[in-house]
């Protein structure tokens, strides 16, 4: 049998890591604790939680369910913060990008002759990001790694497959 | 333990799958047998490795090559040891010149990195007291555009206030006057309740009246002011999705 | 400007969000605060977070970046609650996966050696699941891939960083 102070950290614990709505009931068959001495317990915590407004995260409970959440007083905080997705593309990565999803499977020379200039570091950027990933080799002297884009590409540009690119006239 | 014994230990037939590998059969007869694994009886070893290869049924050369190497291997390392000992040189060059010392070598690199294994499979399964990261599934949902902009929520009303007008004909009275801030906390109530958003339209579900709309609509103008609400389009013209300004 | 009380929520919120480790220069950036400044509020805010022994969620700091992660106390339920359909890894990736945690960077050929059979098959698939990352090349002749393990693996097995794997001994 846990202590009180420990179903507490339980809960806290069990909110933390499943990041969506638990119901109580759920949480009554984890803990193994009588339903109604889990309510007055949740009832004490939420309020233990919640009292200080300063605090990053905070509880809520909505009809039975408890959902672990920030603090809405730090949102601008947040978005300022980088979102993994959100980053924009400097330009020279999309041009570099752009030419990988049209000419795939692309070496890094035959990106390079096309933009003139070194491609190492937007290359590993770019396989960094997920955007991109190495196909394979391509069967010449010194076998150089071919690209391709990703599923994260599709993704991150709304596509549902490399099809919808709008086709491109190559000039001359 | 005599061939023999293993062979009848194997009545059924034998899963080379279950092993990861040919080291991984040698190093189990090797346990089975509690060998000394740096004086590994080669002859005897090498007898019941076969044993266990044709006791394994289907003979599929791609599952089986690696265990076929080490068989020929094994062979190899057997005749070597049945060779006369060279002249008794020093007893430390001696030792050197053993022809197991590879193998046995190449059995504890692959014993030692069984064991880690071990340990992060306890580790995976909570065996071992760990701790846990939050679930990152929702950091893999679709990337989604803030969009706040006001222009958008217009029109989205400007659409509403057709419908509303479709249906002048059966005219409620207002209860009395409507409080922007009441409709705040309204607002504020219904979402609580959906911390996954709800619809634009359907916050106007219970609304009555134009001048309700009105009061709804200004309220949820000033509560994204606030920044205690948002409002995301997945896409241009989609559905505009209104949530509490939480981050889960 | 932030106050103390403010700057405390607001790293809670953020390693909240994150879900991942968080490196100090990254705070300093977002909250728009001075390196030594913060430093000392980290210290402070930790001893206070941690204190409590029965507390569900825990801050760590490892080599300058932070992390919010359960406390272990609680790692029994947490097991428990885990939803089976989670995907267990076979014993060859295991195997295949210490190798790659324990001598990383390390190459497909060098992995083989070890296993004593070819591992492409399960390269491929812990790189699809994320457990594992192409680190960089190895420069021998050929310049064949490294990998190495990624944060996802740390996530999988509960480590808060490479440094928690115990020695391997040579056992006889």
């Amino acid at each position: 049998m846990l202590m009180r102070e420990e179903v507490m950290g339980a809960v806290e614990a069990i909110l933390f890591v499943r990041a969506e709505q638990v119901g109580i009931d759920e949480l009554v068959e984890i803990l193994d604790i009588p339903l109604l001495e889990l309510r007055v317990l949740m009832r004490e915590m939420l309020s233990d939680y919640n009292q200080n407004k300063n605090r990053g995260v905070q509880i809520l409970e909505v009809d039975g369910f408890y959902l672990m959440c920030t603090n809405p007083a730090y949102s601008d905080i947040l978005t300022r913060m980088e979102k993994p997705g959100r980053k924009r593309l400097s330009p020279a990565a999309l041009d570099t990008l752009a030419i990988i999803a049209y000419r795939q499977p692309v070496t890094r020379a035959e990106i390079e002759q096309v933009r003139g200039v070194k491609a190492d570091r937007i290359i590993n950027n770019l396989l960094e990001k997920g955007l991109i990933l190495e196909l394979g080799f391509k069967p010449v002297v010194g076998k150089p790694v071919t690209y391709g884009t990703s599923e994260e590409f599709l993704r991150v540009f709304g596509l549902t497959s490399l099809k919808e690119l709008p086709a491109i006239m190559e000039e001359t | 333990m005599t061939i023999d014994k293993v062979m009848s230990n194997l009545a059924y037939v034998v899963d080379l799958e279950s092993f990861h590998g040919p080291l991984d059969l040698l190093l189990y007869l090797i346990e089975e047998n509690e060998l000394d694994i740096y004086d590994i009886p080669i002859a005897s070893i090498s007898d019941q490795y076969l044993s266990y290869l044709q006791a394994s049924g289907d003979f599929d050369l791609d599952k089986m090559g690696d265990f076929l190497i080490m068989a020929s291997y094994l062979l190899n390392l057997k005749s070597q040891m049945l060779l006369p000992k060279r002249p008794a040189v020093e007893e430390e060059e001696s030792e050197l010149l053993d022809p197991r010392q590879e193998l046995v070598q190449k059995l504890l690199d692959y014993k030692k990195y069984k064991n880690a294994a071990e340990y992060l499979q306890q580790r995976q399964s909570g065996e071992i007291s760990r701790v846990f990261y939050r679930s990152s599934d929702l950091q893999y949902l679709p990337n989604r555009e803030l969009a706040a902009e006001t222009t958008m929520l217009f029109r989205a009303y400007q659409t509403l206030l057709r419908e509303y007008n479709k249906s002048e004909g059966t005219y409620l009275l207002p209860q009395g006057d409507v409080n922007i801030a009441d409709k705040m906390e309204e607002i504020s109530n219904l979402l609580h309740r959906k911390p996954e958003g709800m619809v634009f339209q359907d916050l106007f579900a219970e609304v009555h009246n134009l001048r309700e709309a009105l009061a709804l609509f200004l309220a949820l103008l000033e509560l994204l002011r606030l920044q205690r609400v948002q409002a995301i389009q997945d896409q241009a013209f989609g559905e505009i999705i209104v949530s509490l300004r939480v981050a889960i």
